[in-house]
């Protein structure tokens, strides 16, 4: 019987696997639904997996294999930007779909993919609004390991405080290499810089591995969340799965989904996930964006009648699916999602709980609007403009056409 | 006390021994003689366990070796004074020394006197590391740390090399005491003929892998014997 | 006149010649098979392969280069990822001059992860590569001036052995950390992507693919030919005598610091050519490059496919990588246990690589001194031994 | 200033201010009845409403259900009763006696930082004249911080029943940092900017530098950014002690994630790319041996590392001694084939534990004595990594004496040196590689139990220590114990010293182009085995 | 390598001309004791760890002399040959060459290509290489890589290889591996590269340790044919051997000269008999 493949492009080994992998689980098991449903366009679904093990260029290269060599109606996969920068070209040259379910920096709208993570304004933004409105902070630490998405994230937030009337001296921007583990003088800077009298926080774009000596050092040094609390944009279930989080009670994340979320949507999901994969299994974020971002994907090749990519491209734009904390994620013309914006403060059972959330839907913007260059483009796929970083002061399809 | 029989060896596909037949008694000097790269240190390296034979039979103390791994063979008594001094360059001589207590049982495990008798210039460089000796000196510690382990037989590949000759008299008088106060077994590789003849009970004579003469000391100085020692 | 004599001295052997012909029999009937074969057809290339083969190609040419140094002169280099990935970025940074106001932001000075980040203007290590020429001379100028100056003091200095090993690594790792580093003006952990053409041609289109690959053959094989030469010359000969016992060539009026520099250098330049036509076949040029890990991989190539042999270390890395390529397709959650029992089988059972194994099954080569291997001591770590004692 | 007019000064404004004295105390079913108004609370400001109510009874009685809510454990039933949860309990949350059983589902009462800090500032109103000189402290201590003046009546009461004098001083300077924002009287605010100037630490400077970003007076501003100075001069010279510590701490990391190494590449050669996995698999070991712990036998936690010490060196030890037989045995006399077969082994050890644990992080707890930190002067130390430094020295001494000082010992660098020969002096050589390559490999075991306890447990962990171990051999000198600990210790302290000034990625980069120029200057690493004998 | 270490360091200062240009005595007048000398040591000494291997040392060899040194273990002879090689720097002390270059100041590689060829007391070989390339290596000439590169094989160097095999009887071992070698026929071998040489002045360290005495004597009259257009300094411990070289003797002992003379005027000196050759 003839099927419909799948590609799923997760490192399953090297550094990324720890984050990588439960994303091709709920792949499988998201997969393995839609078939007890009956599949799709009344053909069962096939995943192929790769593991493309961390490797950049190996991204490259298993994307053409998925798409050229398995023929795969759309790929979901990547985490870090350079994962997704490197399969780019790939996806662009032979025409496919890519899904793309992790939060990251912005500054991309590509037609081949769809962002169902959350970009900056989804995420970073409004956790700094919260901690501005709701915990007066006024002395910001931005904390990041050295790479694209935190420095891209801190710019954009270094724009925001200014404009917000943060001083230059009240910002302290302190970056680390991948995988640090001797947090002890940063903490100790941190502590510092909150001593100086005004209430200060921590936002991290901490990255991987990182994290958990970060929080080690954190809970050691007694830098309790009352005092100066951390806000992470990367760290979510899976990581507190590996901390002991009763020192860290009260420091926050913010994400779209947290596993804390109330609906019976999630309590569904995580039922199933648990029986997929394992009772002492947790969710997080990029779960919820791969459920978003599949259910789209079915919901628009039913639309479409067909996997053929460009069909499903155009129909996926304005496909909307229930998301797990009650509301509706829409795709957007500029291939990004609406989705609701959670704050949440650690527990001691290494869940979150939401403290605070978005009043409504915030729509993912492609391009930032603290950032003098990218704050004029917009991204639009839908014909007749169809160009993803459409420049309004020139009027010019950046790039793409000239 | 060892006996070699019918022993060859190979190096990959060159043969080094074509049938050795030797025999080294008990309490007493037995001297090998020959030219470079006759096969002296092969036939020694096959009876100390460093490289197999690939045809023939070494036995000692009326036991079979057959593939006994080297420190067996220490252990059941066989020492070895390595041509080329073999010492453990990072180890101090007293060190050095102290590895000989390997096959010792715990209340035998000293340094006997007669070694610094012997080598006197051990004692002063104890704490000097052994790679840092000067060439004679190394050749004297390796003959003291072969000592130490109080072998029943001491296969000597060519010690007199390198030292002073006030001291190679000291040796052969040591092999000489050894032999007569312990009843030590001595199986000497030699190319200096003086120190051979003056020592040793019974000589055989080497060439191109084969025992080519056997016979007593005094016949060394046979003209026939003679021929296979020359160029 | 005196190069091509040079030249002809890496033609002694017959296995070289025979490399040399396969090599460039594969450069050319690759590209046929997939453009002048049609799809059906069982013989055909499929597209997705042609880049594929020539990455395999790239990474020889890299394993060629270690071997140089590795096998002939005993330098092992846990550092020359750093010499490909430098020849990578010099090409990388003249493909995305090429891409011009087709970027993101139609800015046509700044690359866009530049304007994304504010810069104003272009750092001053950019300027030039929008000539392709000039690309080209850093491609082998940025890797040899490293290699020449990190050479120059750390054989100077008499560095051997794990030492040298070790401080190559920490030199990968430092370029790793500082290009990473978005500051650093090379697009940090995302490196250069998104190319589009190279001198005026699609990089997406076959035909350019495959003269791209056929140019990877044609260095590959000419790489091959310069290593044979030299480790065939007189100075091979005196390259080995250094490997084996440097402080004895000191007493024979060698200068080991200088034999050893020419061959080091010229290796790092071999890495950086691969690296260079590396980059255009992938698509991505990215720090990770610089991961002392993709370092040890190459060792591992070169050990695998037979250390000084020049010809191993080529199928070696085209066989690790092969399978590699392979296993993460059919067994993605398994093929660590594969790979890393192929590397333990190896090592095990042939320990001169698939190129000794090749060797013996001819049977015509006469055995290297397998019996020092056995009987002698293993210096800590293949320091030259001791020469003078 | 004399202390006395200090204090008659403080005591006078303090009248001055004249807060309503706090009437008789409410008795327990009031405090009850105020406890039940968290069952209606479903948004925060009623929440922080109830709270502010209980601190306004200013009954200790209101503690246990406050700290109850601060823990999360504070809970609704479904028939509107407020229950204290305490494990499997039930509590009522006032007399903390068993509480009938609920029925249904409990609702939490919901907390968040806001609200823990103002559960904070009413315990510590309502604690402050506790039976407990300890509790009573900490009140002091986070009066202070918060510098509530809503507290300074109870402040005030507290302190004139107040006998402990240490507790008193921090009482003092508690009440000097609410005068010094809640008092208008210049002549107090400066006596009170003098209190808390000697009291010269972070938190006093936290204080004063709020205070000195808005005083009014201008007097009074000077004084408190002369004060501000003052305990910044002071705290600039801990910081020096603080650093080296940071730096010795970090190079006890090194040293022990590298000492393994420096047995197995050190003395026997073999360039063993697996190593990391060895320390990762004692990381692991640990985690099962918590995770048994945790299932079995909750009450031995405190005392999971000292059992998962032993294991871990066993594990490690065992696997290292397959590895040996297995393979590594194969290649001695081939020692750059080492490489080869133990990165094969690295990548098989990985996988197989991802596949045994999965691929992410498990939880590794630290026992009690392993948290928190405790102060030397003005230097925090955290107690986990003074307890890695001082293994770290365990460890070395130990390593020390069994290669120097024992026939082992001797016998390992007599094998490694000459295999050969020693053979012929009838050491047995299998035997004594094999017992090497594990004790080097049990080493790195025990040094993974101490990396669990600050890193994460990984499948990736021992990728992270590989090249910095094999930099901290190298550095040190091959073959050279103590190169090893000098190494690492030199490798920390420089490396920490770097970081404040340039910052973290570029100090690291620093670090490694000061290891290459080092070893330009000594080719043979910083304890280079010298004499005839290495060349 | 302790001082190669210190030395390497040195290197990086310029050399002096003398180490390129041709020694020019005008500009650099020679102390006249020093004058017809080829080596010339003077006060030199030497410790390890505070241990004075060589110990206010003089010794001078005559242009085209032969000398042969004797000494017990540890004397220091090889210790001098190290510091005359540049292996070691002396911790003081003169020590010149052809009167007037100062081997304290170059490095070992700029001393053997002035012409100071060495042959040590362990036989090291390139044990990989054939037999022919041991000594092909060995050849007087080009030292640089670059044009190694461009090395052809000639007709003259093979005669001289060829030449040099017959000398040390291992022609038909020519294209066989070093490492295949007995350790007296690595003696032979390493006597044989010190040949290809042709220094100006040999250092043979033990030249007949583990030979026979046939070989022995042959290698006497070897060492008595070179030194009629060489200079050589011989080390021994065969004192029959050291008879048939009929040279002037040095004794050297704890790192200073005991006795010099003729053979028989050194050993019949009570001290040498007493320290080295014994009763
Ligand atoms: N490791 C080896 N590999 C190959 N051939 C070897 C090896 N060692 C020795 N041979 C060869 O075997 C033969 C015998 O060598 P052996 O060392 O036994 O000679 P020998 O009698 O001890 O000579 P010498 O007096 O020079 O020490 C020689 O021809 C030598 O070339
Ligand atoms: N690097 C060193 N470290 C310590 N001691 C050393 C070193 N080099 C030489 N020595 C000592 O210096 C002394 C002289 O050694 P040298 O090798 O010159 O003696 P020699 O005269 O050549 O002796 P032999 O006749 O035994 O070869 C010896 O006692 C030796 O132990
Ligand atoms: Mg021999
Ligand atoms: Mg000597």
């Amino acid at each position: 019987q003839e099927t419909i493949k799948v590609g799923i492009l997760h490192s399953l080994s090297g550094t990324m696997a720890i984050s990588e992998t439960t994303l091709k689980d709920v792949m499988l098991m998201l997969i393995e639904e839609q078939n007890k449903k009956g599949g799709v366009l009344g053909k069962q679904l096939e995943a192929v997996v790769v593991d493309p093990a961390s490797d950049w260029p190996l991204f490259a290269e298993k994307a053409r294999e998925l798409i050229a060599g398995n023929d795969v109606s759309a790929v979901f996969g990547c985490w870090t930007s350079v994962s997704r920068k490197s399969v780019l070209p790939v996806f662009e040259e032979l025409n496919s779909i890519l899904f793309y379910p992790v939060q990251y920096e912005g500054e991309e709208s590509q037609r081949n993919v769809f962002y169902t993570g959350a970009a900056p304004n989804q995420q970073a933004i409004p956790a700094v609004d919260y901690l501005m409105n709701e915990e007066g902070v006024e002395r910001w630490v931005l904390a990041g390991t050295d790479y694209v998405y935190p420095r891209t994230t801190n710019k954009i937030l270094e724009a925001y405080l200014k404009a917000k009337g943060v001083a230059e001296e009240d910002i302290m921007i302190n970056y680390t290499p991948f995988g640090h583990s001797d947090w002890q003088t940063i903490v100790s800077d941190i502590k510092a810089f909150g001593a100086a009298g005004k209430k200060t926080a921590v936002v991290s774009t901490i990255n991987g591995d990182a994290n958990v000596p970060f929080y080690k050092e954190l809970g050691n040094q007694g830098v309790a969340a009352t005092d100066i609390p951390v806000v992470a944009f990367s760290v979510g279930e899976e990581e507190l799965a590996g901390l002991d989080t009763e020192p860290l009670i009260g420091h926050l994340a913010a994400w779209n989904y947290f596993m804390s979320a109330d609906t019976d949507a999630n309590a569904e999901f995580i039922e199933a996930w648990k029986a997929f994969a394992g009772e002492d299994r947790v969710t997080n974020d990029p779960m919820e964006a791969h459920y978003i971002g599949f259910n789209m994907w079915v919901k628009a090749v039913e639309a479409a009648g067909t996997t053929d990519p460009d069909a499903v491209i155009d129909s996926l734009i304005g496909v909307a699916v229930p998301n797990l904390t009650g509301g509706y994620s829409a795709m957007m013309p500029n291939h990004h999602i609406t989705k609701p914006v959670l704050v949440g403060e650690i527990q001691g059972d290494g869940q979150f709980e939401t403290v605070w959330e978005t009043p409504g839907l915030v729509a993912g913007d492609a391009w930032s609007d603290h950032l003098p260059e990218s704050a004029p483009l917009i991204s639009d796929w839908r014909a007749p403009m169809s160009c993803g970083n459409f420049n309004t002061e020139t009027g010019k399809c950046g790039g793409q056409g000239s | 006390m060892l006996t070699v029989a019918n022993a060859t060896l190979h190096y990959g596909a060159a043969a080094a021994l074509r049938g050795v037949n030797m025999e080294v008694a008990q309490g007493r000097i037995t001297c090998l003689l020959g030219r470079n790269g006759v096969g002296k240190t092969s036939t020694i390296r096959a009876i100390v366990g460093q490289h197999a034979l690939s045809g023939g039979a070494i036995s000692f103390d009326g036991a079979e070796l057959g593939r006994r791994s080297s420190h067996d063979r220490a252990r059941a008594g066989i020492g070895l004074v390595p041509q080329g001094r073999e010492i453990f360059p990072l180890l101090t001589v007293k060190e050095n020394l102290q590895t000989g207590y390997a096959c010792l049982p715990r209340a035998q495990r000293s340094i006997p006197d007669y070694v610094f008798e012997l080598f006197p210039i051990l004692k002063t460089m104890l704490h000097r590391r052994g790679g840092d000796l000067s060439g004679g000196q190394q050749q004297q510690l390796a003959i003291g740390r072969a000592l130490v382990m109080r072998p029943k037989l001491i296969a000597f590949d060519e010690p007199t090399e390198g030292i002073q000759p006030s001291i190679i008299k000291d040796i052969g008088r040591a092999i000489q005491f050894l032999r007569d106060e312990h009843g030590l077994t001595i199986l000497l590789v030699e190319q200096y003929l003086d120190f051979c003849r003056e020592l040793a009970d019974h000589i055989y004579i080497m060439d191109r892998g084969e025992i080519v003469h056997s016979g007593a000391a005094e016949t060394l100085d046979d003209p026939e014997v003679r021929k296979h020692l020359t160029v | 006149m005196l190069f091509t004599r040079f030249l002809a001295g890496g033609l002694k052997s017959p296995v070289i010649i025979g490399a040399l012909v396969v090599i460039l029999a594969i450069g050319v009937i690759v590209p046929v098979l997939n453009l002048a074969v049609a799809p059906g057809s069982a013989f055909h290339i499929p597209d997705h392969m042609v880049p594929l083969f020539g990455k395999y190609l790239c990474y020889a040419m890299a394993a060629l280069a270690l071997d140089l140094v590795w096998g002939y002169c005993g330098i092992l280099s846990l550092g020359h990822g750093a010499f490909f990935a430098l020849g990578g970025y010099a090409m990388g940074m003249h493909l995305m001059r090429e891409i011009g106001d087709r970027g993101v932001y139609g800015n046509a000075v700044l690359p866009d992860f530049m304007v994304f980040l504010n810069w104003k203007e272009l750092p001053w290590f950019w300027h030039g590569f929008d000539s392709f020429v000039f690309a080209c001379i850093m491609v082998a100028a940025a890797p040899g001036i490293l290699a020449f100056v990190f050479g120059w003091f750390a054989f100077r200095s008499r560095v051997t052995g794990v030492y040298l090993s070790i401080i190559t690594q920490a030199m990968t790792y430092a370029l790793l950390l500082a290009f990473f580093r978005n500051d650093m003006g090379f697009g940090g952990n995302n490196g250069l992507t998104d190319f589009k053409d190279v001198l005026g041609f699609d990089l997406q289109s076959g035909r350019v693919r495959s003269t791209l690959f056929f140019l990877t053959a044609f260095f590959l094989a000419l790489n091959l030919l310069i290593a044979a030469a030299i480790v065939g010359s007189k100075y091979g000969k005196i390259l080995r005598a250094v490997r084996d016992a440097e402080p004895r060539t000191r007493f024979l009026g060698y200068r080991p610091d200088k034999i050893k520099l020419f061959a080091w250098t010229v290796s790092a330049i071999m890495a950086g050519v691969a690296g260079a036509l590396y980059v255009p076949q992938v698509g991505i040029i990215n720090p990770g490059e610089f991961a002392p890990a993709n370092s040890i991989e190459m060792v591992v190539w070169t050990a695998v496919g037979g250390r000084g042999t020049l010809v191993g270390p080529i199928g070696g890395a085209i066989l690790v990588n092969a399978a590699k390529s392979w296993f993460t397709g059919v067994l993605p959650e398994y093929w660590l246990f594969a790979l890393g029992a192929l590397f333990i089988f190896t090592t095990l059972y042939l320990p001169d690589g698939v190129a000794g194994l090749i060797r013996k099954m001819v049977g015509k080569a006469r055995s290297k001194p397998r019996g020092k291997d056995e009987e002698t001591e293993a210096p800590a770590a293949d320091a030259p031994a001791g020469a003078a004692e | 200033m004399p202390l006395l007019r200090r204090l008659v000064l403080l005591t006078f404004a303090a009248l001055a201010l004249a807060f309503p004295a706090t009437g008789a105390r409410a008795d327990a079913a009031e405090i009850s009845a105020i406890v039940d108004r968290f069952a209606t609370a479903s948004k925060f400001p009623q929440v922080e409403a109830v709270i502010e109510a209980l601190g306004a009874a200013g009954d200790p009685l209101a503690v246990p259900a406050l700290r109850a809510l601060e823990a999360g454990e504070l809970q609704v039933a479904p028939d509107g009763r407020v229950v204290i949860e305490r494990g499997d309990a039930l509590l009522d949350p006032v007399t903390l006696e068993a509480a009938a059983p609920v029925e249904g589902r409990l609702k939490k009462v919901r907390t968040k930082n806001s609200i823990r800090r103002m559960i904070g500032d009413v315990i510590s109103g309502l604690t402050l004249r506790a039976p407990e000189p300890a509790i009573r402290m900490t009140a002091a201590e986070t009066i202070f911080a918060s510098a509530d003046a809503a507290q300074l009546d109870a402040l005030e009461a507290a302190l004139a029943e107040e006998t402990d004098a240490g507790v008193k001083s921090r009482m003092e300077e508690a009440r000097a940092a609410i005068l010094l924002t809640a008092s208008d009287d210049p002549a107090v605010q400066m006596a009170a900017i003098d209190i808390i100037a000697d009291r010269g630490d972070q938190q006093a400077l936290a204080v004063l530098a709020t205070y000195a970003n808005q005083a009014s007076n201008a007097d009074v501003q000077a004084a408190a950014r002369e004060g501000v100075a003052e305990i910044e001069s002071t705290l600039a010279m801990w910081q020096a002690g603080q650093n080296i510590w940071y730096g010795v701490s970090l190079g006890s990391v090194l040293f022990l994630a590298a000492i393994g190494l420096a047995i197995t590449f050190g003395v026997m050669g073999v360039i063993n790319m697996a190593h990391g996995e060895m320390v990762m698999l004692g990381a692991y070991t640990t985690f099962v041996v918590q995770e048994t712990i945790r299932n079995s036998f909750p009450g031995a936690f405190e005392f999971s590392l000292l059992i998962a010490l032993p294991l871990a060196f066993l594990v490690s030890g065992l696997v290292g001694l397959v590895m040996e037989r297995g393979i590594i045995r194969h290649l001695y006399g081939r020692p750059l084939e080492t490489l080869l077969a133990t990165w094969g082994v690295s990548l098989i050890l990985q996988q197989a534990v991802r596949t045994i644990f999965g691929p992410n992080n498990r939880e590794v707890g630290n026992p009690d004595w392993m948290s928190g930190a405790f102060m030397i002067g003005e230097m925090s130390v955290t107690w986990s990594r003074l307890w890695i430094v001082v293994f770290a020295l365990c460890v070395f001494g130990a390593l020390l004496f069994a290669m120097n000082r024992t026939p082992l010992g001797l016998q390992m660098r007599a094998v490694t040196q000459n295999r050969r020969m020693a053979s012929a002096m009838g050491i047995r050589t299998p035997w004594v590689d094999a017992l090497t390559f594990a004790l080097g490999s049990g080493i790195a075991g025990i040094a993974g139990v101490a990396l669990s306890q600050i890193d994460n447990v990984s499948p990736n962990l021992g990728r992270t220590y590989i090249i910095d171990s094999f930099m901290v051999v190298v550095f040190g000198g091959v073959g050279n114990l103590w190169g090893t600990l000098v190494g690492g210790l030199t490798l920390g302290v420089v490396n920490k010293f770097l970081e404040p000034y340039a910052g973290a990625v570029l100090g690291k980069i620093l670090i490694l182009v000061f290891i290459i120029l080092f070893i330009q200057r000594r080719p043979r690493g910083l304890f280079a085995l010298k004499g005839r004998a290495v060349e | 390598m302790t001082d190669t270490q210190s030395q390497s360091q040195s290197q990086s200062q310029p050399v002096p001309a003398a180490a390129k240009a041709p020694i020019n005595p005008a500009l650099a007048p020679t102390p006249s004791a020093r004058k017809d000398t080829l080596l010339y040591l003077d006060g030199v000494s030497r410790s390890f760890d505070g241990f004075k291997a060589i110990n206010e040392l003089s010794f001078v060899l005559a242009m085209g002399e032969m000398r042969a040194i004797i000494g017990p273990n540890g004397a220091g002879k090889t210790t001098m040959m190290d510091i005359i090689t540049g292996k070691t720097r002396p911790d003081k002390g003169d020590v010149f060459f052809m009167g007037d270059i100062d081997l304290t100041k170059h490095d070992e590689p700029t001393i053997a290509q002035m012409g100071i060829g060495r042959k040590f007391q362990k036989p090291t070989v390139f044990e990989t290489q054939t037999v022919a390339d041991n000594l092909l290596l060995s050849l007087k000439g080009e030292r640089r890589g670059i044009p190694a590169l461009f090395y052809r094989d000639n007709r003259k160097d093979r005669r001289t290889i060829d030449g040099i095999l017959d000398k040390i009887r291992l022609g038909h071992r020519r294209d066989e591996l070093a490492a295949y070698l007995s350790h007296g026929q690595k003696q032979w071998l390493e006597i044989g590269m010190l040949l290809a040489q042709d220094p100006k002045l040999l250092l043979v360290d033990e030249p007949v340790a583990g030979m026979t005495d046939a070989e022995t004597e042959e290698t006497a009259r070897l060492l008595r044919e070179i030194a009629v257009d060489h200079s050589v300094v011989v080390v021994e411990h065969d004192m029959g051997f050291v008879r048939d070289l009929g040279v002037k003797v040095t004794c050297l002992h704890e790192g200073h000269v005991l006795s010099e003379g003729s053979l028989d005027h050194v050993s019949s000196d009570p001290q040498v008999v007493e320290v080295y050759l014994g009763r």
